[in-house]
């Protein structure tokens, strides 16, 4: 979905730098820095603290420790179920997208370990098509999910997404009831499931499967909302309040458990993950 | 083709004719006869080949029956309840407890107003964080007495405004979804009218999901759709096709499971054989899910939500590894 | 509790004629009322429709069908447990109250039926202390409850109450933990709890059992809070709505099922109750 | 009899004593020893008669470590969970993860503030819905992982409000005392401070209740007690002891299950001492209780709750009937 495409990224900025290049321009504060040192911090300015946009394989790497990443099951492909085309073809759309990221679809999910602790752990990546939940998405949250019940471990979902994949309609919204449904798994086998949202986190995507975390995090310049900013400005003639669909606005409001700055969010995850280890 | 407009009009010109005839003793019979055999076929014409466009006027349209109407055609001795327990109470979606057939029911039902006053009332249509919650409440009522859940489900959406994502709208809709998977009573949702995105699926997560033959049911509006993917708001009839949103489409892609029929022109040209028809549908439905062992319907309902998707599975190959 | 004493008595008259006149004058239109009728109509005025006071006895009259109500179980009186004595001893203040009443404390319970379906019915008594929960009452909701479930029927209790017993301590508050507590009986044995709250429930009844129906419904002119207005007031320094804790305030704010008019009463519990004859 | 200001001012006075000793080299060691056998005689006497309203003033005392001091020196690891999913985070009543001596637990802690900027973040430690909801949440939490809940209590009460009304403050309270009655994990809560009414009791329907030596646990505060049955406020202090709300009262009823000693003086005068006696008795209770099978856990409690009260059976005589 390209709800989002028109607006600012909050604190995130693509890096477009060439891939052979050592360094890079920070658009924040104008530095150069060593590009090993922005991944290895994360994907945030070593030099003003500015996050830069993280794929999932980034963020894969910069959560588990190090080595321990194993992607896992087959590799999924949309079948296109409505044929669509909109001002071009949806298959079109994937092919050049897969092309572009190296992804099958919006989502890696792999085994690893946080600080010792075996997780399966499922990355969202906005690249794709707005990290949109069609399908694939749905289908390896759920086989991610049942990875982690036959594994005994806990299962973290870190979202970025505009909510559903239109493209695949109505199977695109079932999604929802799919991952919920599979998500219940979990919790009957007394497993933890934490959620983590980052920008964008909404539509169907915050509407099931993220807002189901027994415990929910929020990292720093999240957006976390259902409708999209601007179906509500066109539905109601009301002012949003200026800190909207933060995470701080989310926090106000009950909504998340805790916001953690994208440098602290491994260890926040081996901390939450502990108390479980070895519950029930 | 003829629009609807016209056949109305003509409709209206022959039961003057019928007057007429009857008044003045004038023989118009014959003529009366030919005029309502051509109003016919111009019907049949017009309904039997609807543009999914069309399907979604008929779907939206304003006399079209809603919630409360067929809660007082298709069930009788509704008791409502009202309220969340939290906040307030929705009125977009109205719950409570009902007999079908005889059987006491618990049921849910957006519900859209007719006047400005109504709207204004219903949010038209559009339920808000109060009204999941509200639903929650019934849904866990129901799992307590056993007695099965019946969602009629008609709304654009979610009400989107700053309240509702202040009282945490998705979460509300998520909860709502997590409760119907594990519901240990028998599910039917019926798409009556409109089927909007996460704010109908809230309360449709079924174990049967019906839809009346002019209903649509969507992940976004054809209008949003037009928006978002055609930038252009104008293309929603395109939008609506490519959507496959209406009842035989959705059937067709194994989506649904069942398609009331509608009489031709839509529910509301007959709103009583609708109701006859939901009626029966909803009877055969819930007596057919009464009858399953409830592990075996549990376990049907997992497997129809863990298995909807389709994608096709990639030969292994170099590029793929660790990153 | 007499947190209510100074409070406006909405609508709400006892009836002090001598109890030997047939009739009465009505405080409200000024006319004069067969004493009779008005029994037979609730103890609503029906010259003016103005409520009338209604004792639990009443009550037990208007709603079960005539010839049914059978009160059950022991007679039970308090223990004193705290020896409390304020202005004067607790002790004394009970043994008043029951010569005046006749009740034994601020509730009465019994079986009956309502338009042929059997209930267990228990009504509070405002007269007895502000109709608060002290040990007694709380003793006397748990055997109603125990007995709806071991005749499986369904449990109605109209709450009358100002709150907490106050001249038993932590006795009183404890109440609300052992009601809740027995309740869960009824809902395991998938067994109907229709709480009916009318002028006042609030304080320990409202935040316990009153509040746990399956079904709420208030009677018109309910007050229905937790906390009282005059403490309200006194810890903040808001202006209080107009309709504040009123019945119109409650359904508006997702409290309560429905409002009902006395008169109808009898009639909405049946309809009611007939969802659950027969279920589970 | 000696306060506690003038115990103070002695016992800076002997340490300035002290000091000027060190300093100059006179000996004043005998002199000081003296002054300290009388401050510990006088300090004893104070302390170890206290009344009732002494107590009270003991529970309030604003020097009194707080649910989150206790937090920080009794368990480790604490990981705060925030918000109700539905409306907010009230920061009156704290709720996250903890370990008690290694063992994962659930913790609810009411908390109030010490500045005034404080106070108006906790609301002076008064519970709003947004708190009870947020402690049901962490109650199921802590019964889908198995993880021992333990509350700490101290709250003048429930937050009287427009907005406490409006979010149905009573439905909270009652929601979070049947969430407790039949919560499939042991439960241990501690009054640490002052337990007051409803407001306490919605977190405290627990396993093994107990109450440091200086709290109090009341079904109405005594100005409350003393305003609504003395029509006086100044009587607060007969309404204290008439309501037997002190640690030894109930524990003489037989209301709560132990009593935590506190330093002479009150918790305050030294935390540590107080958080190892509050350690030591939580390890005790969860483990004891964790020992239990479950459904015996949960007959225990229901028998517990059950009969609470206090009553006698009336012979059966004429004047019963019905009406
Ligand atoms: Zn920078
Ligand atoms: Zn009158």
């Amino acid at each position: 979905m390209s709800l989002f495409k028109e607006r600012q990224y909050l604190r995130v900025h693509v890096d477009r730098e060439p891939d052979d290049s050592l360094w890079m321009k920070c658009k924040s504060c104008g530095e150069l820095v060593f590009k090993r040192r922005v991944r290895e911090n994360s994907n945030v300015c070593p030099s003003c603290g500015e996050y830069f946009f993280q794929t999932s394989q980034e963020r894969m790497e910069s959560i588990l420790d190090p080595g321990t990443y194993e992607p896992f099951g087959e590799r999924l492909v949309t079948d296109d179920p409505l044929s669509f085309v909109d001002s071009r073809a949806y298959r079109e759309r994937v092919a050049e997208t897969q092309a572009k990221t190296g992804l099958d679809d919006a989502i890696l999910i792999g085994r690893g370990a946080i600080e010792g602790i075996p997780v399966v752990l499922g990355v969202m990546d906005f690249r794709f098509i707005g990290g949109s939940m069609g399908s694939v998405v749905g289908e390896q949250i759920s086989r991610a999910i049942e990875a982690a019940v036959a594994d005994r471990r806990g299962f973290i979902l870190i979202s970025s997404s505009g909510g559903a994949r239109i493209q695949e309609g109505m199977f695109s919204l079932l999604q929802m009831a799919k991952t919920v449904t599979v998500r219940r798994r979990l919790a009957e086998a007394g497993l933890p499931f934490v959620s983590v949202m980052t920008y964008p986190t909404s539509g169907g995507v915050e509407a099931s499967i993220a807002s189901l975390g027994d415990i929910i995090i929020a990292e720093k310049g999240a957006m976390i909302g259902f409708a999209g900013r601007r179906v509500i400005e066109q539905t109601i003639a009301e002012e949003l309040p200026a800190h909207f669909q933060t995470e701080s606005f989310a926090l106000e409001h009950g909504q998340i458990d805790r916001v953690v700055r994208r440098e602290d969010l491994r260890t926040e995850l081996a901390l939450a993950l502990g108390f479980f280890v070895g519950a029930r | 083709m003829t629009d609807e407009r016209t056949l109305d009009l003509l409709e209206a010109k022959i039961e003057e004719l019928r007057q007429l005839n009857a008044i003045d003793g004038m023989d118009l019979s014959k003529e009366i006869a030919r005029l309502e055999e051509k109003l016919a076929v111009l019907r049949q014409d017009l309904y039997s080949n609807l543009t999914d466009w069309e399907r979604v006027r008929i779907a939206r349209h304003p006399k079209r029956p809603y919630a409360l109407d067929y809660i007082a055609s298709v069930f009788s001795d509704f008791y409502e309840l009202r309220g969340d327990r939290i906040v307030g109470d929705d009125r977009a979606l109205v719950a409570g407890l009902a007999r079908l057939d005889g059987r006491p029911v618990a049921l849910l039902g957006q519900q859209k107003g007719r006047t400005t006053e109504e709207n204004k009332e219903r949010f038209f249509g559009m339920t808000r964080p109060q009204g999941y919650r509200k639903a929650k409440r019934l849904m866990d009522l129901a799992e307590r007495f056993g007695f099965p859940l019946v969602s009629l489900i008609d709304t654009s959406g979610a009400y989107p405004g700053v309240e509702s994502e202040e009282l945490n709208i998705g979460g509300a809709i998520a909860e709502n979804l997590e409760t119907m998977a594990g519901l240990r009573v028998p599910t039917v949702a019926v798409i009556i009218g409109e089927g909007g995105s996460g704010g109908a699926l809230a309360i449709g997560l079924a174990d049967r999901v019906l839809m009346l033959e002019d209903a649509i049911y969507s992940v976004i509006t054809p209008e949003g759709a037009a928006a978002i993917l055609w930038k252009d708001k104008e293309r929603a009839r395109e939008a609506a096709t490519a959507l496959q949103m209406t009842a035989p489409h959705l059937l067709n892609l194994g989506l649904i499971d069942g398609v009331i029929p509608e009489p031709l022109g839509g529910a509301h040209k007959n709103p009583a054989v609708t109701s006859a028809a939901l009626k029966e549908a909803l009877v055969r439905h819930v007596n057919e899910l009464s009858a399953i062992r409830l592990d075996q319907l549990l376990a049907a309902r997992y497997q129809r939500y863990r298995n909807v998707g389709r994608y096709t599975t990639r030969a292994a190959d170099a590029s793929r590894g660790a990153p």
